[in-house]
């Protein structure tokens, strides 16, 4: 399983039934995939809608239907459309329940940057601030390391996305939490030695006693 | 409301102007509008939008063009010339947190002096800005913001210039609508009066100025 | 021609093509009677209506579809509905171009109290107080005395609507205007002279050189 | 969503609850949830909506059974038994302008910390605020409300509980689902899901807790 996948799919078990849920571009997008059996979770893009469905069929593309991503998607039948406004009224006024982001770096005490990297890379926050200040649950879905380097790190580097600490980081090698505000092992992923997160992360992290393996649900058809 | 042409539209806007204009990633922006700004060389704009779109696209034409001096938008990740015009100091670009964007426009358009909120508290985006505690909690007093222009697209309009907006078309075209001093709106379909149901309206007539001709 | 139809019809004279108008409960409701022909005005009300039309044939009755005081109406061909916030928006966003309401008192400088007496009628400032502060033009349709006393006095003695003066006075006696911020009369009703306004009025009045009779149109058919 | 009786749906709001309630001198409001809470004599209440309606209608009902400890509401002037109330010391009355009302529910709805508007400034609602003067011009700082319940009124609900408002209905409606930790619904129409098109959908599914089943 590449390490998208084992993202994706360990974060579709903390959706629950009748959740409002925002993903992220990139990795994010993915968990939707993987939505556990008996469900219904209702997906936020926040450009205005919730009911976002999969991309359509050949054929029956409609331009003025897309997700936060610009990509052509389908509404499924419940859909509701709004305007940027309502939309980031759900966000910020804690309607969204849990929303799932792509993160840059995550710091000991849980806060994310995820939106620029100064001189290099200048694509600005979009809703990311709101998302993260707002949501009642924030879930971090990244690789662990960019170029062999810890993304889990002592202090942030890069200008911060919100003060506001994320609840979960999930990387495709650990489940990392915040409780007290500081990093805590909670989840390693199948075959992952505790040794092996440690020896990957520059943050120093809390390990639980009861560190266990991910769970990764039944892969259920996107 | 008064229907012109589409040229006599776009000789509305001069040089200098603010323009707010409706869309998300190119998808609900008036592209008729702007493919005859471009035309005419219209110049040294300020646009508010939440994005720049894709580099020939929607608003990602008026950047290709060299028309926009300053921009006040959530994003420009997807339009490389966006920030390739930033970093060589020819746009200057105001990134604002889409909420916090959004909520400017609207209480530019909905007459109050601003809103608080948490949004952007202990980031960049604090900076220059006043800060008030209420109850222990911080907040940022985010002001409002208004334009000459705002370019709405549509789905429909009625021949008094009520609006409807379809799907994800909508986004920040029913906010500008309210915070302009002159609306301008190119619609895809123009409807008789009555054609779009009073609980259907997303922009009430009195709001627009002018409707683009078909 | 009795007072409340006078104020009405000289009112209806202030109107122009394409108006955003909100008329209050009571004579102000009025002036809708008399849109002077060929124009074609929006009335609010700021229930959540634009195109509120008149009270319908028997029969024909919607409960939901209410005038701001609680009347059922009809809703013209290319009317809009929507929610109090909007509404409200209109309102103090300046998007309505003229506002009639009644009045208790006005005072020298154009400053109106009409939502209270205290000890005696508290009925609450409902949509005056965002009418009178943020519409673009404030008229006030009201009797000029009360139980012989003038309305239009030096200095409230009820609480406020607001420190915005408003910009017109229209009473069965006469037109005010608050120019430069002091009470000027500009024009009097049919067989009305300077002197029974002046005697009539408890505020020092100036008066212009000018001063005419009150156009009142045609009458239109309600 | 979940669907429950009526008899059920009252029994969630306990003696001293904060409800939100829609209408607009009655129209608009929940009448079957009023009688229900007026039959179970559910009393001690704050009540935040725009006005009291009349003598034994809609919110009117809740204020002759003496079961309103406090209300927050833009005015009493149709409901003489409101205005005796509070002469009597029974029901506190806080007066808010309606348009400062529906914007501090929105607020709370909307996480917002406040707004500034200047409708106000300089008369008796301006007492105990704090104010802010920018560039010149004094607001006052209108903080957000919220309540425990939301009890809202609906012309159609689908199994999933996107709701549709009808006509001058809406008002205070899709404002006040927004701002309450619980929101019960009693709509005219139960729908199946679908029947409510994406566009015309007021108040979209996750917002609503409980709908009352017909």
């Amino acid at each position: 399983m590449d390490a998208s996948t084992i993202i994706a799919r360990r974060i579709a078990q903390e959706l629950r039934d009748g959740m409002l849920v925002n993903l992220g571009i990139g990795i994010p997008t993915l968990v939707a995939n993987y939505v556990p059996a008996g469900l219904h979770v209702f997906f936020q893009s926040e450009n205005g809608l919730i009911g976002t469905g999969p991309v359509p069929e050949e054929g029956m593309r409609q331009a003025r239907l897309t997700d936060a991503g610009g990509r052509v998607v389908t509404a499924l039948p419940g859909a509701a459309t709004f305007d940027s406004a309502t939309s980031f009224g759900l966000i910020r006024g804690g309607h969204v329940d849990m929303t799932v982001l792509g993160g840059l770096e995550v710091d000991v005490t849980g806060r994310l940057a995820n939106w620029t990297i100064p001189g290099k890379m200048v694509p600005g926050m979009g809703g990311a601030m709101d998302l993260v200040s707002g949501a009642r649950r924030v879930v971090v879905a990244m690789q662990h390391t960019a170029k062999g380097k810890s993304k889990i790190v002592s202090q942030c580097r890069l200008p911060l996305t919100s003060v506001r600490p994320v609840d979960l980081v999930v990387t495709e090698l650990a489940v990392i939490a915040f409780p007290n505000g500081r990093a805590t092992l909670l989840e390693v992923a199948p075959g992952v030695q505790v040794a092996d997160v440690l020896a990957a992360t520059e943050a120093p992290l809390i390990v639980r006693d009861d560190v266990h393996p991910m769970p990764l649900g039944s892969e259920v058809p996107a | 409301m008064k229907t012109i042409g589409l040229g006599e539209a776009a000789s509305l806007i001069p040089d200098g102007a603010s323009v707010m204009i409706g869309g998300f990633m190119g998808v609900g922006t008036p592209e008729r509008v702007i493919d005859e700004l471009v035309r005419r060389g219209t110049g040294n704009l300020t646009v508010i939008a939440n994005d720049t779109a894709m580099p020939g696209v929607g608003i990602g034409k008026l950047i290709r063009a060299g028309l926009v001096r300053r921009a006040i938008v959530s994003h420009i990740g997807l339009n490389p010339e966006t920030q390739q015009q930033m970093i060589a100091g020819k746009t200057d670009v105001e990134l604002v947190p889409q909420g916090t964007l959004i909520e400017r426009i609207r209480a530019g358009g909905f007459g109050l002096g601003g809103v608080l909120t948490a949004t952007g508290v202990g980031t960049v985006v604090e900076k220059g800005k006043a800060t008030i505690t209420l109850d222990g909690k911080t907040y940022l007093v985010e002001r409002p913001l208004r334009a000459d222009f705002a370019l709405v697209s549509a789905f429909a309009a009625d021949y008094l210039g009520n609006l409807q907006y379809a799907l994800t078309a909508r986004n920040f075209n029913p906010v500008i609508a309210m915070a302009a001093d002159v609306v301008i709106v190119d619609a895809e379909h123009i409807v008789p009066t009555g054609v779009i149901a009073p609980d259907h309206v997303m922009t009430p007539a009195p709001l627009v100025d002018y409707l683009v001709a078909h």
